[in-house]
């Protein structure tokens, strides 16, 4: 039935990591053989995950494209298809559609440094366009991740965390909000846009990557704004709620805009113009 | 991720008689999110708790179903067991596959069937259940004592003896209620006054009583061990402090022509008054509807008269505010004034009288000093009837229970007018004679063997006056209903024991539930009978219905004893199964719109408005919010939320919702 | 209605009220809700036979709330639906001013609602003969009879919840339907999503309904749904005894009798 | 239909009607076991919409059941029960779902005979009337027959 | 093709039906229910309603029904089984008595369902649709067709448009496609020769009230305006407009469960509900009514003509018969043209 738009692929849960109350981690494997031989995406993409007999939720495709044979979705309980994702076990079989939206144009980035700014659950949507980018490492100068979440506790992907951290070649930054921290907690204390400003990365032929709530963002923006940052360097993921992903059920119109199919990645400047409605 | 664990029972053979348990557990094992079912002899064992306990550990269960017997039986004991091997006690149900199964089914197919039902539906549920924590509330250790009749004073004395504090609270002026009234009491014969005053005394002294007479209960708000009470000691009309109780005020009080409520209106007293001699606390109260300075304007002779300037006539009603862990109501009752039976004459001729004013006749310390005249003209009567069950067991007159003492204080009464005239007639007109009771029967025949009582078993028809006497036409029924008639010289009936004018009123103001004739209802009739419906409140005496003077006093020490229980622990630990109306991050707050039609709804009043107010402080919306410390989770409210936004612990929407699709779907 | 257009200006004009509700003039003969803001917009108001739309629904709306205090022209069934509103907690006096309209459509400037209480309780709630009829008929019926009528009745809605919207009782801002934890209702429009939803609508206005048929009047389908409000309204009557709208929120289906019927019971 | 099976749900409350199906097994008294009991604190509890959902499941008649008048645990949750019930029913009867399959009853933890007595009544009685073809109808098919056919 | 003009004789349409239906064809056509007109299966000519202005419901559902299966699960030992639905077994079907604003409606709700991704489950049904238009002899004060580029004889979208000449008259019918031809093939004797007849003096009156192309433009410079709150203070926030629109084509998913096995459907959805755009978070980017109504508006004049190059309107004015508040879109799209920015 490849020619039912609706139709999901069948995906097996291989593997269920727990990374931060009410968010979990999955990795899916198409049950399919030549479904997987067929299925291709790029960073920045997301999919229609379901749970038969329950429904569908969107969220981003959180695994690299460079690596092959699975792909990972990370999601945090909050509504009836979260909630029932998340009392899945491994083995269980669940519904995928996608890759959905556009993607992070890094191939374009080619030669440039990249700053990643990601707050609370919005890493995993970045997390796929980061191991992109150090998958291919010798196309970019500096990388520079800030990473930050309300405490330690939900810190996501923290195994992950250690490696970049362990890494020469990566600059990570880790924050929680003040009284967010655990007694041994090394990392820095304060908001993301404040540690932002604090670090003040370089604005020199960087392009800026920016996921995390509205408030977080908004914030963040002007940071980077003084840092120099131009809009058209500034990058960031919409996550308006969809139903379709095909640019037909109409939720995610924002302007003319629709977030499904010319999103979920959008330039500062693209977003400066669309109607505040997203 | 739900890892379930399936405990099937044999109970012995009890349930693997007729129910294939094997496959109960084999089938219960392919179930989504089980991934441990295993079944034994006896799950209550203790190797049995030890197999539930070793793979909540070993296999991490996040839940537990336990097919066994009803869970009224067991559902403690593996909640328990699961606590122990560390997991949460409400992660455990249980499938009742005795009761409901295996002990009402015959062997076969269908059985084992429907065992299997039974446990798919909690393994269903327990998928949506939550670690609940008992919920745990502190107890006010001082006990509220309504009414200072022979129950209160009991309870009062029981519980303050434990150490506890108790605040007594009487609506007269003095205490002793209607045992105070009394002459002797059956079936000792011994002096009502002489065995009650030394109690009366005792509560007075005693440093754990706060006693307040001529107060009633304002309010009462909270719940067990934590409620709020406001007190409404009326003016005395008198600085308490200043008086010693002479008594001068009151022989020099004006106004003298009042009958005597203690007296039953036999006798009169003042407007400044003590009700009687041995009252408790001795200090007068002025009754301002008879007081002259307060209906006319002036007099203030007690004023003028008090050596120790006492009196306050400015003084006011005061609202006394308490804190109080648990209450015991002992209100008492009433008897009927039987002014109802036209037929009786009561009112009518001054010589019918009742039983409690019988009482008051032959008191030492009533208005004759004992001696039994006749109120008319203070003859004493040659020839005296007795009428048991004036109004009680007659449904014509709204009353067909049996006020229960009567037919034992007729006795007393016939026996007393024997002894006190010499030569004097008495009849006892009765139904029957309930005389259960300890040396009861004996003493009714020696009423009738020794002391002569004449007994006639019939209804009086009706009483009336003829030249002097009162004509009282009756039927022996025991004589195939030959008609009787006898001139009395006084007739005395036995009318019914009541509830208080003010009881429902009572009953409204604690939220504790009472019967057709407002009698407060007891919270079951055999085996709680000193609880009522409502935690933290208790009864005893008659306010509960008629009862004799031994009753009243066991029931009270009953009712201590429940109130010493509930003071033995400082915390009050409940199951956490109670209602609670969602919260959300804002801009959303809750899904409750604020009709608070679930506040008509709940049984307890348990759902209170709660302002959701912004930065500003301003009142962005008023969302309900159920009370933990009231709510008894019935789940009335939920099933009336429109927006679905009060659930229910232990029984939410999904749970109930999952065990249906459950029961009717193959899973 | 001069009078009406005049007190409207008056209080436009003193600012007693920031915006007055009312009808006026609206496309191919029908009459519309009209929001006055301005004194002069109070000329357009009218009021004839054809204001039927229940304008009560607008008083919980966030849009018109926000605005500031309401003076709301108010025929009967408006009345009646404000007092509900009001025991329901959803309006007070500080919200709105009923400018009352009788069925004379004389005008009534109540000063409070406690007023207006008193006024709609002159009046029962009679449901009109023509529907009367119906409901006999249909009780007539045998149940697979009834069943059949309500499934082809039901079948042409599309739950485009224009009997939700255009009621004003229906205020919840999460309805029974949105909730979906689980999903009580089903969301699509087909046999079963149908009848529940009517099913569970008639049951949530049982006790509340004060029989204006804004619902009816709002359907785009004439689907006669308001047959469900009407018969819960006679039988409310028959076994609660006939009911009002009352301020201090006398609820008939949050409270109870200890005699309610019970033959039914076994 | 003589091999029919109905499938009925009992709705109980946990103090008078399960107690009382619990009397029933302890008393040994035998009884159709057609019926499925889910357990509720109190009548006043369970939600209308609950009944509506097990016939869209499937069931083919339902039982609800709890203390008497008076009896209520909770003082007046039956009687709250009660009063929605009468509403329920006669909506329910006027709509044309098949009343006759919901049986109504007080049982108090004293009465187990009187549970078996009416579980057996019920399961005749339904198997009397047949599935409740109407409701599955209806329930078991996503679609309108109007235009989408396929 | 240049088109084909016959002539059908006022008593032969019923013999027309009759022969479709011997060759077994479903006909769909105008029935009245409660007095409202709407779309439903034909078993006999008398049985089809005539003199209607517009239905009350739009023809929409035969390509894109209000609840539609996407597919079927169960759940089974090896994991799950899912089915989607059997395009084939969509019925082939003749919609009868279509008015051209409709049939020119199927022209935007298509360009919805295949401006990017291709809806083959809408295409395929709207594929097996056989439309006979039937020009409008009569107009209302909703209509304005002739104000978004449609006519009451727009022969567009249909395959054959029936047009009555004069009262009681005969019929001009237009064989426009294939479709319409293959149809004709079955019934060679009803349709005659048509001489030179002009079927314009015969159409309704429908003056031009508006211009779709200056509200766009001034929808452009018009997101800021005020009047969005005024126009849609009095709306209801239901989804009438939406539902009997020709061209709304917002819709929802769902998954109806029953234990082991259970569907998705596809189901309408409208961009007037409050719930639409509501995040699990509670955050709502449309959050008041004035917002959703813009959207509205927007999306049918601003959006889709810059993203799918059609207007989302007919002017057939449905949404404001249909409109429990009585909300003109005609009227509000005449001020906004009207505004001054």
């Amino acid at each position: 039935m490849t020619d039912n738009l609706y139709m999901p692929y069948l995906m097996r849960i291989e593997k269920v990591t727990f990374e931060a109350p009410g968010v979990k981690t999955f990795m899916l494997k198409f049950i399919n053989e030549d479904d997987q031989n067929k299925f291709n995406f790029s960073a920045g993409q997301f999919g229609e995950y379901s749970v038969y007999g329950v429904g569908e939720s969107t969220f981003c495709i959180a695994s690299s494209p460079t690596r092959k044979g699975y792909i990972e979705c990370t999601f945090r309980q909050t509504g009836k298809v979260t909630n029932a994702l998340s009392n899945c076990e491994e083995g269980n079989i669940i519904g995928f559609r996608g890759p959905y939206g556009n993607t992070f144009p890094v191939d374009k980035w080619k030669g440039k440094s990249l700053l990643f700014i990601a707050g609370g659950i919005a890493l995993p949507p970045m997390r796929c366009v980061i191991w992109n980018a150090l998958d291919l490492r010798e196309n970019f100068k500096d990388v520079t991740i800030i990473y930050g979440a309300r405490t330690v506790k939900d810190l996501v992907y923290k195994h992950e965390l250690q490696d970049w951290e362990r890494r020469k070649d990566v600059k990570l930054i880790t924050t929680v909000d003040p009284g967010g921290e655990s007694p041994d907690w090394k990392g820095e204390i304060g908001f993301v846009p404040t540690i932002v400003e604090k670090i003040a990365p370089s604005s020199v032929n960087t392009i800026a990557i920016v996921c995390g709530p509205p408030v977080m963002i908004k914030y963040t923006f002007p940071v980077l704004a003084k840092l120099g940052f131009a809009d058209e360097n500034i990058y960031t993921t919409l996550e308006n709620r969809m139903k379709c992903g095909l640019g037909k059920c109409g939720r995610c119109n924002v302007g003319k805009v629709y977030v499904c199919k010319d999103g979920p990645v959008f330039t500062l400047a693209q977003l400066k113009d669309l109607p505040d409605e997203y | 991720m739900s890892k379930i664990g399936v405990f099937v029972c044999h109970c012995g053979e009890n349930i693997s008689a007729t129910v294939d348990c094997a496959k109960v557990a084999e089938t219960a094992g392919k179930y989504d999110g089980v991934t441990f079912s295993v079944d034994y002899k006896y799950m209550c064992s203790d190797p049995g708790q030890t197999i539930i306990k070793n793979a909540i550990i070993e296999k991490g269960l996040t839940g537990v179903v336990v097919a066994s017997c009803s869970p009224r039986m067991h559902e403690p004991t593996f909640r328990k067991a699961c606590d122990e091997a560390g997991l949460n006690p409400y992660m455990c149900e249980m499938a009742n596959l005795r009761e409901h199964c295996s002990w009402v089914h015959e062997k076969g197919e269908a059985t084992t069937e429907k065992a299997i039902d039974l446990v798919r539906i909690l393994v269903e549920k327990i998928k949506y259940n939550q670690s609940l924590n008992a919920i745990k509330v502190p107890v006010t250790k001082t006990a509220l004592v309504i009414g200072g009749g022979i129950a209160g004073i009991q309870a009062s004395l029981d519980i303050a003896n434990t150490g506890h504090k108790v605040i007594l609270i009487e609506k007269d002026p003095s205490i002793g209620g209607h045992m105070s009234q009394l002459s002797e009491t059956f079936p000792t014969l011994d002096c009502s006054q002489c065995i009650l005053t030394p109690r009366m005394v005792e509560v007075a002294q005693h440093p754990n009583i706060t006693l307040y007479t001529y107060a009633e209960l304002e309010s009462l708000e909270g719940f067990v061990g934590n409620f709020k009470v406001k007190i409404r000691r009326k003016s005395k009309s008198l600085d308490e402090k200043l008086c010693t109780g002479c008594g001068t005020c009151i022989t020099k009080c004006p106004a003298k022509k009042i009958p005597s409520e203690f007296n039953e209106g036999l006798g009169m007293r003042t407007a400044i008054y003590v009700p009687f001699p041995q009252a408790v606390p001795n200090k007068p109260v002025i009754d301002r509807l008879n007081c002259t300075y307060y209906t006319k304007g002036k007099c203030k002779v007690c004023e003028k008269v008090c050596p120790t300037q006492a009196i306050r006539f400015d003084q006011e009603d005061q609202i006394v505010e308490a804190e109080i862990g648990a209450i015991v109501l002992a209100t008492g009752f009433t008897v009927k004034q039987p002014d109802f039976f036209p037929e009786y004459g009561y009112g009518k001729y001054p010589d019918v009288i009742t039983g409690l004013q019988f009482e008051r006749l032959a008191s030492a310390s009533g208005p004759t000093l004992g001696e039994i005249r006749r109120p008319s003209d203070g003859k004493i009567p040659e020839k005296i009837v007795f009428v048991s069950c004036a109004g009680s067991r007659d449904q014509a007159k709204g009353i067909p229970y049996c006020s229960k003492i009567c037919c034992m204080y007729i006795a007393k009464h016939a026996m007393l007018y024997q002894h006190k005239v010499h030569g004097g007639k008495s009849y006892v007109f009765y139904m029957d004679i309930r005389a259960g009771g300890k040396m009861y029967e004996e003493f009714v025949r020696r009423a009738i063997e020794d002391d002569g009582v004449n007994y006639i078993r019939g209804r009086i028809s009706k009483i009336y006056e003829k030249n002097g006497k009162l004509i009282v036409c009756g039927a022996d029924t025991l004589l195939n209903a030959m008609p009787v008639e006898i001139d009395a010289d006084m007739v005395v009936l036995a009318t019914a024991g009541v509830a208080n004018e003010d009881a429902e009123e009572l009953a409204q103001k604690l939220h504790v539930s009472y019967d057709s004739f407002h009698f407060f209802a007891e919270a079951h009739p055999k085996l709680k009978p000193v609880e009522t419906n409502t935690a933290g409140i208790f009864l005893a005496g008659a306010c509960q219905s008629p009862r004799d003077i031994p009753e009243s006093v066991s029931m009270a020490s009953g009712a201590a004893v429940k109130v010493a229980g509930l003071f033995s622990q400082d915390e009050l630990t409940r199951e956490p199964l109670i209602a609670v109306v969602n919260r959300q991050a804002a801009p959303v707050y809750s899904s409750c719109v604020g009709c608070f039609l679930c506040v008509s709804a709940c049984p307890y009043q348990a759902i209170e408005k709660e302002e959701i107010k912004n930065r500003a402080g301003e009142v962005i919306k008023s969302v309900a919010k159920v009370n933990p410390g009231l709510c008894q989770g019935c789940g009335t409210c939920v099933a009336f939320c429109r927006t679905k936004s009060i659930d229910i612990q232990g029984y939410t929407h999904e749970q109930v919702y999952s065990e249906v699709m459950a029961l009717l779907n193959e899973y | 209605m001069d009078d009406l257009r005049k007190l409207a200006k008056e209080l436009l004009e003193t600012s007693v009220v920031k915006v007055v509700i009312g009808y006026e003039e609206g496309t191919a003969g029908k009459t519309r809700a009209l929001f006055a803001e301005k004194p002069e917009d109070a000329n357009r108001l009218i009021f004839d036979s054809r204001c039927i739309q229940n304008l009560a629904a607008y008083v919980t709306k966030r849009e018109v709330k926000d605005k500031g205090r309401i003076a709301i022209a108010a025929t009967l069934p408006v009345m009646r639906s404000i007092i509900q509103l009001a025991s329901e907690f959803q309006v007070t006096d500080n919200d709105l001013l009923v400018l009352g309209i009788t069925p004379e459509s004389k005008l009534v400037e109540f000063k409070s609602l406690t007023e207006v209480e008193t006024f709609v309780h002159q009046y029962q709630i009679e449901i009109d003969a023509r529907n009367k009829e119906m409901l006999v008929k249909l009780e007539k019926m045998t149940p697979s009879e009834r069943w059949k009528f309500w499934i082809d009745e039901l079948s042409p809605c599309f739950k485009c919840y224009a009997c939700r919207a255009a009621c004003p009782m229906c205020y919840c801002a999460r309805c029974t339907v949105d909730f979906n934890q689980p999903q009580w209702i089903p969301v699509p429009s087909h046999e079963l999503g149908n009848l529940e939803w009517h099913f569970m609508r008639a049951v949530h206005l049982t006790g509340r309904c004060i029989d204006c048929d804004a619902c009816f009047n709002a359907c785009p389908l004439a689907i006669p749904l308001n047959l469900l409000t009407k018969k819960m309204i006679e039988d409310v009557k028959a076994n609660f005894g006939g009911y009002q709208p009352f301020l201090n929120g006398e609820h008939l289906m949050s409270t109870y009798k200890p005699d309610d019927k019970e033959n039914f019971i076994q | 239909m003589a091999d029919f099976e109905p499938k009925i749900v009992a709705f109980v409350c946990n103090w008078c009607t399960y107690a009382g199906a619990d009397l029933t097994g302890t008393s040994r008294i035998k009884y159709a076991s057609n019926v499925r009991i889910i357990r509720f604190p109190c009548t006043g509890r369970i939600d209308y919409m609950l009944l509506l959902k097990a016939f869209d499941e499937g069931a083919d008649g339902i039982m609800i059941s709890g203390c008497h008048p008076n009896d209520c645990h909770y003082t007046s949750g039956n009687f709250h029960a009660r009063r929605r019930w009468i509403m329920f029913r006669s909506l329910s009867d006027f709509m044309g779902i098949d009343v006759r399959r919901i049986i109504f009853s007080w049982v108090s933890a004293a009465e187990g005979a009187k549970w078996a007595d009416l579980v057996n009544s019920t399961v005749a009685s339904i198997r009397e009337l047949g599935p409740y073809d109407d409701y599955k109808k209806i329930a078991k098919k996503p679609v309108m027959e109007e235009i989408n056919h396929g | 093709m240049n088109i084909d003009k016959r002539l059908i004789r006022k008593d032969s349409l019923e013999k027309l039906f009759d022969i479709l239906k011997k060759n077994s064809k479903t006909i769909y056509a105008p029935a009245s229910k409660n007095g409202k007109i709407s779309f439903k299966e034909a078993d006999s000519f008398s049985g089809i309603a005539t003199g209607y202005i517009q239905t009350a419901q739009s023809s929409k559902e035969v390509a894109f029904p209000r609840t539609e299966m996407i597919l079927d699960y169960t759940k089974n030992k090896e994991g799950m089984s899912v089915k989607g639905i059997d395009l084939k077994d969509i019925p082939k079907i003749i919609l009868w008595g279509v008015r051209p604003c409709d049939a020119n409606g199927i022209g935007e709700l298509s360009a919805i369902f295949n401006w990017d991704y291709k809806d083959d489950i809408y295409n395929n049904r709207l594929s097996r649709v056989t439309v006979f238009g039937f020009s409008c002899s009569k107009a209302d004060e909703y209509c304005f067709c002739t104000s978004v580029g449609g006519n009451p004889g727009n022969t567009e979208g249909s395959d054959i448009l029936f047009t009555r000449l004069g009262e009681d008259g005969d019929y001009l019918a237009e064989i426009l496609t294939e479709k319409g031809s293959a149809v004709v093939s079955l019934a060679p004797g009803l349709f005659e020769k048509a001489g030179e007849t002009k079927k314009e003096q015969f159409l309704a009156d429908v003056p031009v009230r508006f211009k779709r192309e200056e509200v766009r433009e001034k929808l452009d410079k018009f997101f800021e305006s005020e009047q969005w709150v005024e126009q849609s203070l009095k709306c209801l926030g239901c989804g009438a407009c939406a539902y009997v629109c020709p061209t709304c084509a917002c819709f929802d998913i769902q998954d109806e469960s029953h234990g082991k096995s259970g569907s998705r459907v596809r189901c309408w959805d409208s961009c007037g509900f409050s719930h639409f755009t509501i995040h699990t978070s509670g955050h709502n980017p449309r959050e008041v009514q004035s917002q959703r109504w813009r959207q509205r508006i927007m999306h049918k004049f601003s959006y889709m003509p810059e993203r799918l190059s059609v207007y989302g309107c007919t002017g057939c004015g449905r949404c404001s018969r249909a409109c429990p508040a009585d909300m003109n879109i005609l009227e509000h799209l005449i001020s906004i043209q009207e505004a001054a920015v």
